[in-house]
């Protein structure tokens, strides 16, 4: 519920997923609160189609999600601006497979079962990492699963493999599994996966001084994680209610990109020559489509106009 | 203008082995302040006629009016004593018989005594406030006649009202239904097995002939009317109440 | 035309008014566009949706296969919990003893959510067929064993007691008089269980499955295929009414004495 | 000591056996190890977590905060499925134009999961509150309606007659005979629906939600917090018992005469 | 050895407004043949003390046994035809009647035979395929005498069978159930409201008081046994038949 009449929404509803990056330090220490004006409210999403929904319902202002959910959002028109890269998907996502399944290589995947939750990026990545090696993915078994679910499929022996995200990924490793091939690896190649963070566009439009506000907190929250990772492991720890060890074990698996790091030309760019961020959203998006999974994706310039610089620039001028 | 005319009703039932016709060409005109009985053998369509008076069940064939208009489904007008005692569980004695009352908005105070009244009548004072659940099977009959006594109907109809009752509360109820007949002129439609109480109370018995129901022989009493100031055991010992019963049980014999 | 052929006529028109209106609401509501077009699709696109997916399928298999699937899962666990819950509770309200047994038990489990248990159910029974249609079946025990419970707390003790003073055992009172006096109860509590299993069968599908109409819904949900859920949504409604009517049906051929005992 | 304490006390004594016996069970199993302690933790661990969380709260709110907020919604749904439900279903029951009016909507929604029409309440209702409540309302409404309309369906015509010929009107009949009568079915509907509004707690919990117990198990879940999931599934149960006993109790308290009609 | 003995029986109900006394102080003793009828007013205790009898209700107080030995519970040698017949409405009226040979495993045909013979006893033939809800109140009381006839037991106890049945059917009930008890030598303790049917029908007719039921009154009777080749119409108008009517009216009245 924003007031229509004055210069400050009544609140501001942001959306976060349980991944140990700059927002959940942020959120620890209430950075975005102390400039903010207004009081915030923190609601936690599971996946990009629940945060295109809040979006989409004006329920949720500013929202993250992996890069998959956010290509399909684009494609499907939904009303945001992206505005920040939160983390690039680095050793925190991995396929990995159990020791004694005979796998070996992308190749030797054919007729095993590998469990992925579907629309997630582990799920891009997967048929990613299939079509580099030109294996066919119909040949493998994918089943659509939640990482606990996956886990237990694991136990059971039900699975050979699966790509997943920490923390059920050093479970499976500690039980008897490899990793295959991390995710790091595939962004290397191109199929760059991350978690991005969008603002909706009635918001960013009539509030742009919150969205630059908020981009603040996300910098100074990176540059407090750069400074010191351990101080930073134990917000997230005192959030998640895990060990300060696993946290930053956790943390160190993704890549934080700083404000600069943004601007460059890898990722959002800046205002006058969009970063290729946009193109790495379109071919997710034309991923997708080819998979039968969104029905089409608009020009690559659609994504370019959805990517929002700007606020990051500001942000970094004060 | 007649109260209530009956041209020839007949009703019909559905079965599984065909139809089945409970009731024929009744024909029956009853006027204001009448009490008839009728008798007839065990199902032979006698409270099936009485739920088509009562307006529960439209014949399958023939006209029925009221006052001269068609009648139309069941009304406050007519009271019903079905031959089982429909009470509520859910509502003690004394609620059960105040119902009627209750649902047209009588006062609290004066429902109160109209209840308490006809409690006395059916001699159910000290059952008050006990569960229909709780009662004998001729205390729920009596329940049963004290709520519709209270809401005090223009017509009767009642089903073997008296037919779970030992000889001395039947005869006491007897007398008391006489007596709110002759205050009241009421009219009244009994069904009773008992040829001794339909000759004693009404002033005409229909004898009802076997499957299907109809109306067989009607016999005029004149007891209810010109003997009113006579003890019941008196009465009923009379010489030609005891030959009218035997002309009448001769009919149902026969 | 009899009065009764007349009245099914006027109930069928009010009743296709009752759609219709809903169709032309939701309409309506599509054309203004106020909802992005993969939240409240057309129904055109909707019906374009349906008639490609039951054509040439979605993500490998066709609408029939998908239909087939769920309902082959739903129904599996729907006739499994008729024939433990409905004896085991009409016992629990027959015998307190077996009532204390039990009636913790199925308390305990009959408000957790299959979502928080599902998990332990794929560590034993694995991710196929088995874990989904135990699901199912979980789902639809408590209405069952409720209202079989219930409906042998409401029969009227005279039938109990004329069956004993002629000379039926325990276990024939339990067959012959119980069981077809609870009969109307235990048709009210198949209903709902029906109802409520169908509507766990997303959940049951959330896991491993690439098939059946609930993942469909699901799958489509995560990719913002608005159109394909809502066909997926209309499909399993109009199959949910299909199940409900073959039990209203059977109700009325099995026990037409409804109401009247 | 009366019989009926004495009953009570072996009631009691084989309830606690039976739970005793899961106890045992669950503590041989996770002391075997077969699983990691994530799936099946020891019962210490839950104890652990159960004292670490009701003491500092798990992750921003006790767990009374949790659960308050938790029961907040359930009751809120339930309650205003009871208001708008039992009339509607009963209503239903007695006039066949309106049941025909709301059947087919009640009978098309009734099987959805809630899983695949939540995304549609979101846009409408927002994240908060309101859509969690309309959930919940949702799943509690169809139990209540249909038991209530199954209920109507069984009175027997005797009692609406006697109340016919008593003067009574429609509407008197429909509040002083039929809802009465009705009253068994409606109970035994209410225990249905209340279990099944707590298992969509979870559903409703998983959009948005940054408190309940549901949305603690949920999120347990995704940290492979196992202790903290069963405690929390535990505490699910607990209180679905308790609410399953209130009504159970207001049960013998309001229709004392249930059978004895 | 006698067949029933009771002693000292009291039956009390807790009611909202406290304890309330149904029977007290019974003491009975039913020989084998025997048969017995209990009269008394509306209320008084009459089906209560049945259903002890029936095994149904255990007393308050007071011993009871059966051949010697202490009575627990129902059982089949006793059949009961309840005050309110309570037939299965998922049956129709001949698998009714043949519930009881059903349950004792008897072979079909035999079943089929007896339930047959037991329906033209209560003149319920035609009536075979309906069901019990199709059938008037009196027919269902037939059904309920014939379903517990059928199944033979030692002992007959029945609590106003005949209530709702017209005097015709009534009649032909009695003398059936006369032929029975004279054939087989059963024991029968019957309830009644019918002074007349009592006389007529048993060995010894009990009167007993108004609430608290105690038997107040034994009357025996002979007519049972020693006018058995009369006709019923005939006992019941001989003088002695009337006199000894008037005697237990009279302590009825007093
Ligand atoms: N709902 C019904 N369906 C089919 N047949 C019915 C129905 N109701 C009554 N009958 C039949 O109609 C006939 C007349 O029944 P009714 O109840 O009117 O008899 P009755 O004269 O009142 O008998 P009784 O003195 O035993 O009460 C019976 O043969 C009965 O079987
Ligand atoms: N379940 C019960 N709870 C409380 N009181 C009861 C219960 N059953 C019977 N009574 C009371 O016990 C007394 C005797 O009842 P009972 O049914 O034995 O009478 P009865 O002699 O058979 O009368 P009727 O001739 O009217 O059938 C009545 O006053 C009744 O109110
Ligand atoms: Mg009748
Ligand atoms: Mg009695």
């Amino acid at each position: 519920g924003q007031s229509e009449s004055s210069d400050l929404p009544g609140r501001v509803v942001i959306g976060y997923q349980a991944i140990p990056n700059g927002q959940i330090i942020s959120k620890d220490f209430g950075w975005f609160e102390e400039t903010a004006g207004v009081p915030v409210e923190w609601v936690q999403v599971n996946s990009g189609s629940e945060l295109n929904t809040g979006l989409a319902a004006g329920s949720i202002d500013i929202g993250l999600s992996g890069s998959s959910g956010i290509a399909a959002g684009i494609a499907n028109q939904v009303p945001f601006d992206v505005i920040w890269v939160h983390d690039i998907i680095g050793d925190n996502e991995a396929l990995v497979v159990k020791e004694d399944s005979g796998i070996t290589d992308i190749q030797s995947l054919a007729g095993k079962k590998i469990a992925v939750p579907f629309g997630a990026t582990t799920h891009y990545h997967l048929l990613a990492a299939l079509e580099l090696e030109g294996v066919d993915p119909e040949t493998v078994q994918i089943f659509d699963m939640q990482p606990p679910d996956a886990l237990a499929a694991w136990h059971r022996g039900d699975i050979d493999g699966s790509f997943i995200w920490e923390p059920t990924l050093a479970k499976m490793l500690e039980s008897g599994g490899e990793v295959l091939i991390y995710s790091r690896k595939l962004s290397e190649n191109g199929y760059l996966t991350g978690d991005i963070t969008v603002a909706r566009k009635g918001f960013a439009e009539k509030y742009p001084d919150l969205v630059v506000k908020y981009i603040a907190s996300e910098i100074k929250a990176v540059d407090f994680y750069n400074n010191d990772p351990e101080a930073a492991a134990e917000a997230v720890s005192r959030q998640f209610d895990i060990p300060q060890a696993e946290a930053l074990r956790q943390m160190k698996s993704l890549v934080l990109l700083t404000g600069q790091d943004q601007l460059t030309s890898a990722y959002m760019g800046t205002s006058d020559s969009i970063g290729n961020l946009a193109s790495v959203l379109k071919a997710t998006a034309d991923f997708l489509v080819s998979q039968n999974t969104i029905k089409s994706a608009p020009d690559v310039d659609v994504f370019k106009a959805a990517l929002h610089p700007e606020y990051i620039e500001q942000a970094l001028e004060q | 203008m007649n109260l209530l005319e009956l041209e020839n009703i007949s009703v019909d039932f559905t079965t599984k082995k065909g139809t089945l016709s409970a009731v024929k060409d009744v024909s029956l005109t009853i006027g204001k302040g009448d009490f008839i009985s009728i008798v007839g053998p065990s199902g032979c369509g006698k409270s099936t006629l009485l739920n088509v008076i009562g307006g529960f069940l439209p014949p399958s064939g023939g006209t029925i009016l009221q006052k001269g208009k068609a009648l139309k489904g069941p009304g406050r007008e007519r009271g019903i004593v079905f031959q089982k005692p429909a009470l509520y569980p859910w509502l003690n004695v004394e609620q059960n018989v105040g119902f009627g009352l209750k649902m047209r908005g009588i006062s609290k105070g004066e429902k109160q005594k109209i209840v308490l009244d006809n409690l006395k009548r059916v001699q159910l004072s000290d059952f008050a406030h006990m569960h229909s659940y709780e009662l004998s099977g001729g205390m729920q009959q009596r329940v049963a006649i004290a709520r519709i006594l209270a809401n005090d109907p223009e017509i009767l109809l009642m089903d073997e009202p008296f037919g779970a009752l030992d000889v001395l509360t039947r005869e006491h109820l007897q007398d008391e239904l006489l007596k709110i007949w002759r205050e009241t002129h009421k009219t009244v439609i009994l069904i009773t097995h008992s040829v001794e109480e339909a000759i004693y109370l009404s002033t005409s018995v229909y004898v009802m002939s076997e499957l299907p129901g109809r109306l067989i022989k009607k016999v005029e009493t004149p007891f209810s009317t010109e003997y009113a100031d006579r003890d019941i055991r008196e009465v009923k010992s009379l010489p030609e109440f005891v030959s009218l019963r035997e002309e009448v049980l001769s009919y149902i014999w026969s | 035309m009899n009065k009764y052929t007349k009245r099914k006529l006027i109930e069928f028109s009010i009743s296709t008014t009752s759609v219709l209106t809903i169709f032309i609401v939701w309409y309506v509501v599509a054309e203004m566009k106020i909802f992005p077009e993969y939240f409240i699709p057309a129904p055109a696109s909707v019906w374009e949706a349906f008639k490609e997916i039951a054509l040439t399928g979605y993500r490998g298999g066709t609408l029939l296969q998908h239909l087939g699937d769920s309902l082959f899962r739903v129904i599996s666990g729907f006739i499994l919990a008729c024939f433990i819950a409905i004896p085991l509770g009409m016992f629990m309200g027959f015998n307190w003893k077996i009532k204390a047994v039990f009636d913790p038990i199925v308390e305990f489990y009959r408000p957790l959510p299959p979502l928080a248990y599902y998990t332990i159910l794929v560590i034993w029974l694995g991710i196929e067929n088995e874990s989904k249609i135990t699901l199912l079946f979980l789902a639809a025990f408590p209405p069952l064993s409720i209202s079989a419970m219930s409906a042998v707390a409401a029969v009227p003790m005279e039938r109990i007691h004329t069956a004993r003073s002629l000379g039926a055992g325990r276990l024939q009172i339990f067959t012959h008089v119980i069981f077809p006096s609870c009969l109307p109860g235990i048709f009210t509590g198949m209903r709902v269980s029906i109802g409520f299993t169908y509507t766990t069968l997303v959940s049951s599908e959330i896991v491993a499955a690439t098939s059946g109409i609930g993942w469909m819904v699901l799958d489509a949900g995560k990719f913002l295929r608005g159109d394909v859920m809502f066909m997926g949504i209309f499909v399993m409604g109009i199959t949910g009414i299909i199940l409900d009517r073959l039990i209203r049906i059977a109700e009325k051929i099995i026990i037409p004495w409804k109401g009247k005992g």
